[in-house]
């Protein structure tokens, strides 16, 4: 495990205006393992996701990925490295297709730079037609019919087809590491059950990718994710197989209120 | 089904209907600039509302003459090539509206540089017309002082537009919003002040009597005389602001129908997310601030030339405000929608000298109406679509092969 | 035999073409704590924004005290005697605690009823009397909670609703909260709870509802959802 | 003279000045507040204000009653502020408001749009109005001598009323109810409709207060520089906006010291630096773009962190 892991924070803490957000915070990841992350509203799991992906810097600690430091690296740095992520308020370019919200994934690995995009069409050409079979590729696996819709503006598609676009968006980079804040954000049951199915078909396509993924409803995080990580006020409350996780009693205290349910 | 559109849509009727189209719309153009009174004008615009109107009740009407368009693509730009080359021929007898077209034409080549900025990456920028002043200071002291040529006067200007960017990097990444239009506010202002001030700009005198151009001993002050027909000189002007509006805008175009427009795209619509997915914005955008005022600034040095005299009120805030709106009207991120901004904003104001009182007053208040009503401009942002490129690529792997062309036509 | 105060039938929004609720049926009664339970993101905030008319209503109807209020301004919803305490607090954080108090009785006209009405807030929370000249936004997160709390009191309101009060608070503060809840309503104003943390809740609350996804998964009284799986399947699912 | 009295008599011209800046930057911060709207317009609502002024006095000679000086002053005032929030009101409905939920870029069109309108609307229809307008002598003229400093009766009564409108801006914005619902507005406009604020009353109002505000600052430039002209505004939006800026979009308090610091800028640049006088803008204006680069909530606005 330890030596397989390929992802992990050491106290990672941050702060804002005097309140504590993540408190030291350790988490590591192991390759091709799913990590789910939950805990109630304002307990810091979309903070560390922007934190992992340089969006705030932490007040403290360190975070790692593939043995090296990405602490202070710009965002673009690190998506660089191999590090994707959703967002849990979609934020797809709503104006532009589906197939250009997927080639954003795509940017950093094209060689196609402004003095070519006038003067090198043919080059331009290859790429293109190179990255649109790529992004079919990708769209198919989640759902066939959205290759049709390609040229279609996100705007137009439903929540459930957009969240598959910001996935695929983010699968488009080739990552080795994937972080889905909230995927069942604003789905109904059956929505998420497709959406739960397209994240196995991820994990399927690649099987060296590692994911984490931020959830509220237990249903997704217990059918898809290997191990669990319990966050309260920003500090980690729990850790292990969700079973063991959901009957903790900090988390159900958390969740359910201090008293407890009798079950 | 779509193979079977396309025939339908090509074929020699259609190439001609095309070209008809095309040339209603031209005649219904130059009979605006030539006839005179403003009556013209009302017939026209009230023609122009009830096409639009009839076409927003039709979208299937609207979608057939788009791919009509789009399947005689090659067609339907000859045609307009041919058209936009014979219209000295047109208003031979009238130079001052030739003159006017000249203008628009700069100003189209400026708003796209300033399209790339506002429309295409988000970026705002309210003092396009000190960049413009910029270009045309740096090509008339060149010109005026050690007598420059314009093929160097030209290029100088955009140069140095690009380059004067660099006072506003900072800025530029540092604001957004409502605070980086401060930032460009205050810059135009700050490069009127000085150009009234300063002496070697000239003051409030500006620059008289800048050269015009001059290319291999041939003077553009030149009248053409054909034989049957003699073109005024600004004729001379005429092919060099085509040349520079057709070069400016295939490079728009490209760019915008490349992967550096997806990129500027989504920095427009999101940051975070662009830098998340290995976007490097900050350097994005200061290569398409400094580009944007290039191409304001080529606009500017050839307007120095053109008019042969410059002064500060030329390059006033209002100017600016003019460009922004060409861009706003037309349609952010549109080429076509800057075309038909700079075509509407430039030419028809002047048509309307007939109520001269008053044209600022309706500017003012369409500006208002348009941008409550139709935000997104004339001509809104259309998704991409690259399967022109696409199509480009496979005939390419397909000539070898020949198999996939065989493939498509089964 | 009981009288309903508010009551939502077969409510749909919609918000950026999302359908949040669907065909929801909630009923208040009067003197009662009702609560609506659920995780985050299954549309109790829409729920209450609905209440308070500032999201698109698409079906259904909103009736508060017998009186249609669906589609009604939400200046005009609250005078008709609803308040609310909103989730993160929301209190004006450039206002001292007087001011923020005031803003609470922001529809009385009497200035006696409402130097009265903060003197009971203050016999509430005796800690804010000691803040009362502070500004609010440099206070502690529980100050700014009973903040919240004291100024949904200002307006002496018929119907008080609460927005997730356990959030982000210390499990200390929020059993406070409750306790206090507990005794506005035992002075007899009607208590609509919204809350994410269930058994505290269902421990002061007559009524309930679990909502999931937007729709209403289960109801009944409070021993019935203490007892039922739904509870126990919308968070953990054991 | 020395170097000290010159800086003091450039002071009292400076406090004079940033005086009127703030008036106009006031309105900036309260539109920014409650409606999260830059409005360029507002500078020609400052334009305006002048000539609702001279309108109103060439009706005043026409009656017959222009001889108390005093009471016309008055009235010019009282008159011009009634009209120009009336005019102030009237676009926020028609204009600002529509586009307040747009995009930023479409908001600030639409006010620099009609700014263009408001401006030509005087242009035409003010009699020769494209002219700058000389304004009545109304105040005392003279001087008198503090010291080595001279200070202007005129002046001295211009700086007094400005004192008096901001105290007039403050205790309503900060004693009664009214100003309440607009600082509730301006800090959480949900939570203050939650409270029972009529979201559009309270905006209504917002606006009727700036440009009344901003009419005053008209007139004192008016009586100052003893003309008016129909394109003044551009630059005093600019201006105004920088003052607001530079102490703190959002905060009244801020727009008052922005302006004063603003007035002091410009004159302290026009009186020390080289080419001062003829450049002092284009110094005051450096200064603003730096403050927006090093310090970009202004000297009194606080840090805010985005929420991704």
């Amino acid at each position: 495990m330890e030596n397989n892991r390929i992802f992990w924070t050491k106290d990672l803490s941050i702060s804002f205006g005097g309140l504590v957000a993540v408190d030291h915070v350790n988490i590591d990841i192991a390759r091709g393992e799913v990590l789910g992350l939950i805990g109630p509203n304002g307990s810091g799991k979309t903070t560390i996701f922007n934190i992992i992906t340089g969006i705030y810097t932490p007040t403290d600690g360190d975070f790692f990925f593939e043995g090296e430091s990405l602490l202070g690296k710009p965002p673009y740095e690190i998506a660089r490295k191999g590090i994707a992520r959703t967002f849990q308020i979609s934020r797809l370019c709503l104006d532009l297709s589906v197939l250009d919200n997927v080639f954003i994934g795509m940017h950093y690995r094209q060689k196609h730079w402004l003095i070519d995009a006038v003067f090198r069409r043919d080059l331009l050409a290859r790429e293109v037609s190179e990255a649109r079979d790529r992004a079919f590729s990708l769209l198919s696996v989640f759902n066939k019919e959205l290759v049709g819709l390609a040229g279609v503006p996100v705007g137009a598609l439903p929540q459930i087809d957009r969240r598959r676009v910001e996935i695929c968006r983010a699968m488009a980079m080739e990552p080795r590491l994937l972080l889905l804040d909230e995927p069942s954000a604003g789905m109904t049951l059956e929505e998420m059950t497709e959406l739960m199915e397209d994240i196995r078909k991820v994990q399927e396509e690649s099987k060296e990718i590692s994911i984490i993924i931020v959830e509220h409803d237990m249903t997704v995080i217990r059918s898809i994710s290997d191990r669990v990580v319990a966050l309260n006020y920003g500090r980690k409350i729990a850790e292990g197989t969700c079973e063991e996780v959901s009957h903790n009693t900090e988390v159900r205290e958390a969740y359910l209120g201090k008293r407890g349910i009798k079950i | 089904m779509a193979d079977e559109n396309q025939r339908s849509q090509t074929g020699p009727l259609k190439t001609v209907t095309v070209l008809g189209i095309e040339v209603v719309i031209y005649a219904l153009f130059l009979a605006l600039l030539l006839m005179p009174g403003g009556e013209i004008l009302i017939v026209e615009v009230l023609l122009l509302l009830a096409a639009l109107f009839y076409l927003r009740r039709n979208p299937a009407l609207r979608t057939q003459i788009q791919e009509l368009f789009a399947a005689n693509a090659r067609a339907a730009w000859i045609g307009g090539i041919a058209m936009m080359l014979l219209v000295p021929f047109f208003v031979a007898s009238s130079p001052y509206w030739l003159f006017i077209i000249i203008i628009a034409g700069l100003f189209l080549v400026a708003c796209l540089g300033l399209n790339l900025q506002l429309g295409s990456t988000g970026m705002v920028n309210l003092a396009p017309a000190a960049f413009y002043a910029v270009g045309a200071y740096t090509a008339g002291l060149l010109a005026l002082g050690w007598g420059l040529p314009a093929w160097i006067t030209l290029p100088a200007g955009a140069i140095m537009a690009g380059l004067f960017s660099a006072f506003l990097f900072i800025p530029v990444l540092k604001t957004t919003g409502h605070y980086l239009a401060l930032v460009t506010l205050a810059f135009q202002f700050m490069v009127t002040i000085l150009l009234d001030n300063m002496e070697w700009t000239g003051g409030p005198q500006g620059l008289k009597n800048i050269p015009l151009f001059s290319i291999a001993g041939y003077s553009f002050n030149t009248d053409i005389n054909l034989g049957f027909i003699v073109l005024p000189a600004y004729a001379n002007f005429y092919y060099l602001m085509l040349l520079i509006v057709a070069a400016v805008g295939i490079a728009s175009l490209r760019i915008y129908n490349s992967w550096v427009g997806v990129t500027l795209s989504t920095i427009r619509d999101d940051e975070i997310a662009a830098q998340t997915f290995g976007v490097q914005v900050n350097r994005w955008k200061l290569i398409i601030f400094s580009l944007g005022n290039c191409f304001i600034g080529l606009a500017g040095a050839f307007y120095s030339h053109l008019v042969g005299f410059i002064s500060p009120p030329n390059f006033a805030f209002d100017k600016s405000l003019v460009m922004v709106s060409v861009v706003i009207l037309g349609g952010m991120d549109n080429v076509f929608g800057v075309v038909l901004g700079s075509l509407l904003l430039i030419i028809l104001p002047e048509k309307l000298r007939v109520v001269q009182e008053y044209r600022f007053l309706i500017y003012g208040v369409v500006l208002i109406v348009m941008l409550i009503f139709r935000p997104r401009g004339l001509l809104p942002f259309k998704p991409r679509d690259f399967s022109d490129l696409v199509e480009a690529a496979k005939r390419k792997r397909a000539i070898p092969a020949g198999s996939e062309a065989a493939e498509g036509r089964a | 035999m009981t009288e309903t105060l508010l009551t939502l039938d077969d409510v749909t929004t919609v918000y950026d073409h999302i359908e949040m609720l669907r065909h929801v049926n909630v009923q208040v009664e009067k003197g009662k704590v009702v609560c609506l339970l659920g995780p985050n993101g299954a549309g109790k905030s829409t729920l209450i924004k609905a209440i308070l008319g500032l999201v698109k209503i698409v079906n259904g109807t909103i009736t508060f005290n017998g009186e249609d209020i669906t589609g009604e301004k939400t200046h005009k919803i609250i005078r008709k005697g609803i308040a609310i305490v909103p989730e993160g607090k929301r209190i004006f954080p450039k206002m001292t605690t007087v001011e923020n108090l005031r803003m609470g009785a922001f529809i009385e006209q009497d200035e006696q009823v409402i130097e009265e009405r903060m003197e009971k807030v203050f016999q509430l929370f005796p800690r804010l009397k000691e803040r009362a000249h502070q500004i609010a936004g440099t206070m502690s997160g529980g100050e700014q909670s009973m903040l919240s709390i004291g100024r949904g009191l200002m307006s002496s309101p018929q119907l008080m609703i609460f927005d997730e009060p356990s959030l982000g608070l210390a499990p200390i503060l929020v059993e406070q909260n409750f306790e206090t809840i507990q005794k506005i309503n035992e002075e007899g104003t009607t208590i609509f709870l919204v809350e994410q943390n269930a058994s505290l809740t269902l421990e002061i609350a007559s009524y309930g509802y679990v909502l999931q996804k937007g729709k209403v998964v289960a109801e009944g009284t409070a021993e019935q959802l203490m007892q039922s799986e739904v509870i126990q399947s919308a968070y953990l699912e054991s | 003279m020395t170097f000290l009295d010159m800086l003091l008599q450039q002071s009292i011209n400076g406090l004079m000045l940033g005086i009127m800046y703030s008036l106009v930057a006031v309105g900036f911060t309260l539109y920014f507040g409650v409606l999260d709207v830059i409005n360029f317009a507002h500078g020609d609502f400052f334009m305006l204000g002048s000539f609702m002024a001279l309108v109103l006095y060439s009706i005043a000679e026409a009656a017959g009653w222009a001889g108390n000086t005093f009471l016309v002053v008055i009235y010019l005032f009282i008159g011009s502020m009634i009209l120009t929030g009336v005019v102030g009101v009237a676009t926020e409905r028609l204009c600002v408001k529509p586009v307040s939920k747009a995009p930023m870029l479409i908001s600030l069109l639409v006010t620099l749009g009609l700014g263009i309108a408001i401006r030509e609307a005087v242009r035409i229809l003010y009699p020769r109005g494209s002219d700058p307008k000389g304004f009545p002598t109304l105040l005392p003229q003279g001087a008198f001598n503090l010291g080595s400093i001279v200070i202007r009766y005129e002046n001295l009564i211009i700086f007094g009323l400005g004192i008096v409108v901001i105290i007039v801006v403050n205790f309503l914005i900060n004693r009664t109810k009214m100003g309440s619902a607009i600082r509730a507005v301006a800090q959480d406009g949900e939570a203050a409709m939650m409270m029972g604020v009529d979201l559009d009353r309270t905006i209504d109002i917002t606006f009727l207060i700036g440009s009344a505000v901003a009419a005053v600052a008209g007139i004192m430039n008016g009586f100052y520089y003893g003309k008016t002209m129909f394109n003044i505004g551009a630059m005093m939006g600019v201006i105004g906006f920088s003052a607001a800026v530079i102490g703190g979009l959002g905060n009244i308090y801020g727009a008052i010291v922005g302006g004063i610091l603003f007035g002091l800028l410009e004159t302290f640049a026009a009186a020390v630096l080289p080419y001062g006088a003829e450049n002092k803008r284009v110094f005051a204006f450096l200064i603003v773009i730096l403050f927006l680069v090093f310090r970009p909530t202004g000297i009194l606005g606080e840090k805010v962190y985005e929420r991704v």
